[in-house]
């Protein structure tokens, strides 16, 4: 059993899926000599050498789309993007040669590659630094996208990303990686597409992921105060994502509120909500509701943006609203 | 398919020669002969959706193949047949697929502009101008990695030259000293308008600028392509990338159904003096190769050819749910299990 | 008033653009000799000239790129790509660039330019040449989108698009091109964001765009002789959309079926569900469904591709179901 | 800001050569002070969110920006406030936005990275490598179309030349012969690691592919930078693009708050000998200019950006409905009025 932080379980799962399996490379702007822009290949070149841990030029389609190539010829490359927004530039080696090269040469070959990339605000990083873009990703078949909240969950959904035969994007939170738990060691790999409860509670469902599942459970712990018992739940996958979870919870509490920091309109929420007023129509009780980031650019500015980030008042009142 | 020990004109004429020059024809015919079946297939509507064909460019494909061993791999574009046909896919496969039958090379999911063998190293056509260079790239990466000896082909046009993409490989592979080939077929043309109206630069300066050896020859000379093609895919495998540029014509339109009146009746008209099939019959003429020998090679191809079309029209369609499970390895097995 | 196919709808849309307004120029690979890959900018060098009809090599990302700085810069660009599914290649361009201009730099100026790009199935044309993506770009905070079904709204709604001052994505569709309508003279710009009701009916409301509306009114007339009235609303902008009008409608009819052609799976429809299970929850009585593709790439085969496309059939059992 | 009579050096010494170095030196020193300045208060936790200084590079902004007119127009980079400053920002609105103000140039919803100014040409610092080369090349093609008489500037570092993009946009300004100058910040660094180990080419020699013309000059020496932007900038606004690599020093880190302990320190301690306030102010005084006019600059300029920042300090924070309003030019307008 370790405490480590979120940065440092992601650097254990690559090394340990690197010393595990020697068909693991990672490839990226600066994940070599410098061990990644925000340190998650740390260590990993010296232990492992220049030939599996690569620093590329500052040309992210072509690391993208070779990552590809490399994953149809027998490697699982774990390439980084330095931050989300860098992935308007790799969309056409995600979306049109990853995502589909098993159906369309069909099922001839898997395509075991994982896209590892940052998102969020909070860093005050402005505009085309904070986005928070999964919900391009989770409308791809083929795709498969993880968002972990935790170093727990970190790591095993990582280490699961490495080993899954199938084209992963793995999206970690910048605010997260200095946050602190436990990583046992031997942790287990999570298996994809499955939510956790982290907080059970009969009034309520508040869905999460990723730096979002802390504002949930803070708001969860103010509605407590007010005898209001919400349960939260942790996606961690977003493509695919553990529908039954959600609607096992919904049919508990018959109320559902769903939380992320990227843009609420065509947001990941919108699926969720979605789905749940076809299969969970007659579970509800009230209005589905999301509390997310306004239809507006990530601004730069520390109180636009706070005011921007969804807020532990905002989830507790959108509960109360679906309650009332 | 492939002809390890290839072509030198060098070599002397006499039995060597003119059996290697032979077996370069032989793919230059049953590539030709491919393509104009499925033009007829197209303009019967048995074919669906849009095809291109390599017709006037097959000494490309057939030429660069005899200098790759199957352990070798290939990315393809939009224009893939004879790169296909050439790498050596199951002819079968090929036409069930054009015909998008369940038993197509890609379960009739892909068509035309994806037709892949991954057991062959055909990694693809692409329908993304420039896609598939990045593709070869990576797998030229993976080779490198595990130091498998092989190498990797990315095939392009000229039209493709303009895509950054390209050039973040030229890079990238001169950078890392890979093993790979990049091979441009210059026809001349992106879709209806000239190169020399979309291209600023030629290949060789560029090639210069990434100080990357690059050869220019006539593509449509399959003996001189199999030449440098098997001496560069000698150096690419000891020293890193090259690329060869195949001057070449694209005699059919940018897609079937293209009346190319957008092109001089006289180049049009033109294009016949450099058929590759007729330049390599005439070399194999003059090697001594009697009418006889082509008459039976162009039956056994015919012959091979319509059998793929009659297996391919006699096989079943593909079904809907085989292939909605196909777009995972495992197809949700996590969510259901875990 | 002149009866002329959707595609020539769109081409005298940019004439009558051209000829208003000398800044609007067009950009494309092929667009010019060759009048378009589909033929919508034919004639327009030859009226228009060189300079403002121009072909461009086949470097995607640096058109997108240049219609922003020509934007800028004075001009009103009018980019097109060739098929929905290049946008992979200008995903930074609109969205890092063209989107957050105008919000980025403190409101100094506007981007007017118009990227036009058909989408779409039915045509055999497989995985890489029939997508449709245009949630991706709803969810861009600075852009619209824009998707007209027929000749008459594909004239307006472009014409309006590039009066517009903000960045515009305007798709069209493959297999609208042939369909025949009325276009008058001097036909008006429709507002964007404005949808229109094209079937009255008390039972249940279908809300679609581009060729579903289609789809739509083919069940709508099926249903009707089950004695079930369907409204069908052409939402005709997505972003932003018209969710008064659909609010109104499922007002009266307390039932929502959506429909689209783009993968299901956070695709548009999610968020008109989810908008309206938040805001018309209390207007409910059945469960919101939506009738689009299924979670997989599109299928060359055309037995496959019939079965992925949505159907009347779907559609008209999506709302029987609803009612039941 | 602008110079229209630009230095030549062999325009003789003089009255007039001294004045305008000296006027490029105070564009120096406004520079190189105005990042000071926010380097402290960036350690203070006063500026907010990343900051990448352009200390050691100010002779590449001073010396293009002198060689441009106001309807000029410019693209920048994550490195952009001497360009910013340079192209004659205003400097209150500079400060406002570096400190989140209401009243900065970009009313606190861009920051270090997206400092743009539209009433002087400067369209926009840019977080996406590369991305602000395409903007300039479609400003130069505005110029071009409405035959306005300006030009566009494209800055970039020496990383950003891997991005395809780059090459793109060198295809289509030579293809077109834009009004396009590429300015390249050569200053061997892409964030952390030598761009040696990231080009497998030079600029020269892509140019030169590209058949661009193409200048590579000491970017440190102020009065060389602006002596050839000048010609360049003249041959650009005649004839179409040209390329001008400056080779320059990367002082303070990639962003602020980097050690550069991966860097040699020699290499780090040698900078200073290139330090192009320094190399200007030798120049200065072999020409009789004085320590006193030196300092009065010194003193004068001080007072500019201490006035800067307090009343930056002294200015309202930008409201978050505000900024909500200014993502669409005519919120929802079309929806309400139709
Ligand atoms: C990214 C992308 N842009 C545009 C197209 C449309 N397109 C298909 S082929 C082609 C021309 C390609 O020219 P070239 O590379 O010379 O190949 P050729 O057709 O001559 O064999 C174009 C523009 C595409 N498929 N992908
Ligand atoms: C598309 C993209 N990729 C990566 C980055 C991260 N990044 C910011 S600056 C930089 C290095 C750029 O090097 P260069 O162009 O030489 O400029 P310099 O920092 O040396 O001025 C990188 C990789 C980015 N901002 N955008
Ligand atoms: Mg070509
Ligand atoms: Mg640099």
């Amino acid at each position: 059993m370790a405490e480590m932080r979120y940065l440092r379980a992601i650097n254990q799962a690559l090394a340990d899926a690197m010393a595990a399996d020697p068909s693991v490379i990672l490839l990226g702007e600066d994940v070599g000599e410098a061990g990644g822009s925000f340190g998650a290949s740390r260590g990993l070149r010296d232990r492992f050498g220049a030939e599996r841990v690569i620093d590329t030029p500052i040309s992210e389609a072509a690391l993208a789309g070779a990552a590809v190539g490399a994953a149809l010829s027998g490697l699982r490359p774990v390439a980084e993007i330095m931050f989300m927004d860098f992935t308007t530039l790799v969309m056409d080696a995600l979306v049109n040669q990853a995502a589909k090269a098993r159906f369309m040469f069909g099922g001839q070959r898997s395509v075991p590659m994982v896209l590892r990339t940052p998102h969020g605000g909070g860093l005050g990083a402005g505009p085309q630094h904070s986005q928070c873009l999964e919900a391009w990703f989770a409308h791809v078949p083929g795709l498969k996208v993880v968002c972990p909240s935790d170093p727990t969950s970190a790591y095993g959904l990582l280490r699961a990303a490495i080993a899954d035969p199938d084209p992963v994007v793995f999206i970690e939170h910048k605010a997260l990686y200095a946050m602190k738990g436990e990583v046992p060691d031997d942790a287990p790999l999570l298996p994809l597409g499955r939510a956790a409860i982290l907080r059970e509670g009969r009034d309520a469902t508040i869905v999460a992921y990723g730096a979002a599942v802390h504002t949930a459970l803070a708001a969860a712990g103010q509605l407590a105060e007010e005898g209001i018992e919400a349960e939260v739940v942790d996606l961690r996958s977003i493509q695919p994502w553990d529908e039954e979870t959600v609607l096992a919870s919904l049919s508990r509490t018959h109320r559902l509120v769903v939380v992320h920091e990227a843009v609420e309109a065509f947001g990941v929420g919108a699926e969720i909500v979605a789905r749940m007023a076809d299969i969970g129509f007659d579970e509800l009780d009230g209005p589905i509701l999301r509390v997310a980031a306004p239809f507006m650019p990530v601004p730069f500015s520390k109180g636009l943006e706070t005011a921007y980030l969804p807020s532990p008042e905002r989830v507790a009142a959108a509960v109360r609203r679906t309650l009332a | 398919m492939s002809q390890p020990g290839a072509m030198r004109s060098e070599a002397g004429a006499g039995h060597n020669a003119a059996a290697e020059l032979l077996a370069l024809y032989r793919s230059l015919v049953l590539i030709r002969r491919s393509e104009e079946r499925l033009s007829r297939m197209f303009a019967d509507g048995e074919v669906p959706g849009f095809i291109h064909l390599s017709i006037g460019q097959e000494a490309v494909s057939a030429g660069v193949m005899s200098a790759l061993t199957p352990q070798d791999t290939i990315a393809s574009t939009h224009r893939g047949h004879g790169h296909a046909i050439a790498k050596g896919i199951s002819l079968d496969g090929f036409f069930a697929e054009l015909l998008a039958r369940d038993t197509g090379l890609c379960r009739g999911r892909g068509g035309s502009m994806h037709v892949a063998d991954m057991s062959v190293g055909m990694l693809g056509a692409n329908g993304i101008v420039g896609a598939g260079v990045s593709i070869a790239l990576g797998s030229a990466l993976a080779h490198k990695t595990q130091k498998n000896g092989a190498i990797a082909v990315a095939f392009f046009g000229d039209g493709a030259l303009a895509e950054g993409l390209m050039h973040e490989c030229l890079n990238m592979a001169a950078l890392w000293k890979l093993p790979l080939l990049f091979v441009c077929e210059n026809n001349g043309w992106g879709e209806f308008l000239p190169t020399s109206k979309q291209l600023a630069f030629t290949l060789k300066d560029l090639a210069a600028a990434y100080r990357i050896p690059h050869v220019v020859i006539d593509g449509n000379d399959v003996a001189v392509v199999a030449e440098h093609a098997a001496s560069l895919v000698a150096e690419v495998r000891r020293d890193g990338p090259r690329v060869l540029e195949c001057m070449t014509t694209r005699v059919r339109g940018h897609f079937e159904g293209d009346a190319q009146k957008y092109r001089d009746p006289d180049e049009l008209a033109g294009l016949s003096a450099r058929d590759p099939l007729d330049v390599t019959a005439g070399q194999l003429k003059a090697l001594g190769i009697g009418e006889s020998a082509l008459a039976d090679i162009a039956d056994e191809i015919a012959a091979r050819i319509e059998a793929a079309v009659e297996a391919a029209r006699a096989a079943p369609m593909p079904s809907f749910e085989a292939a909605q499970a196909d777009v995972y390895t495992v197809s949700n097995a996590a969510r259901e299990n875990a």
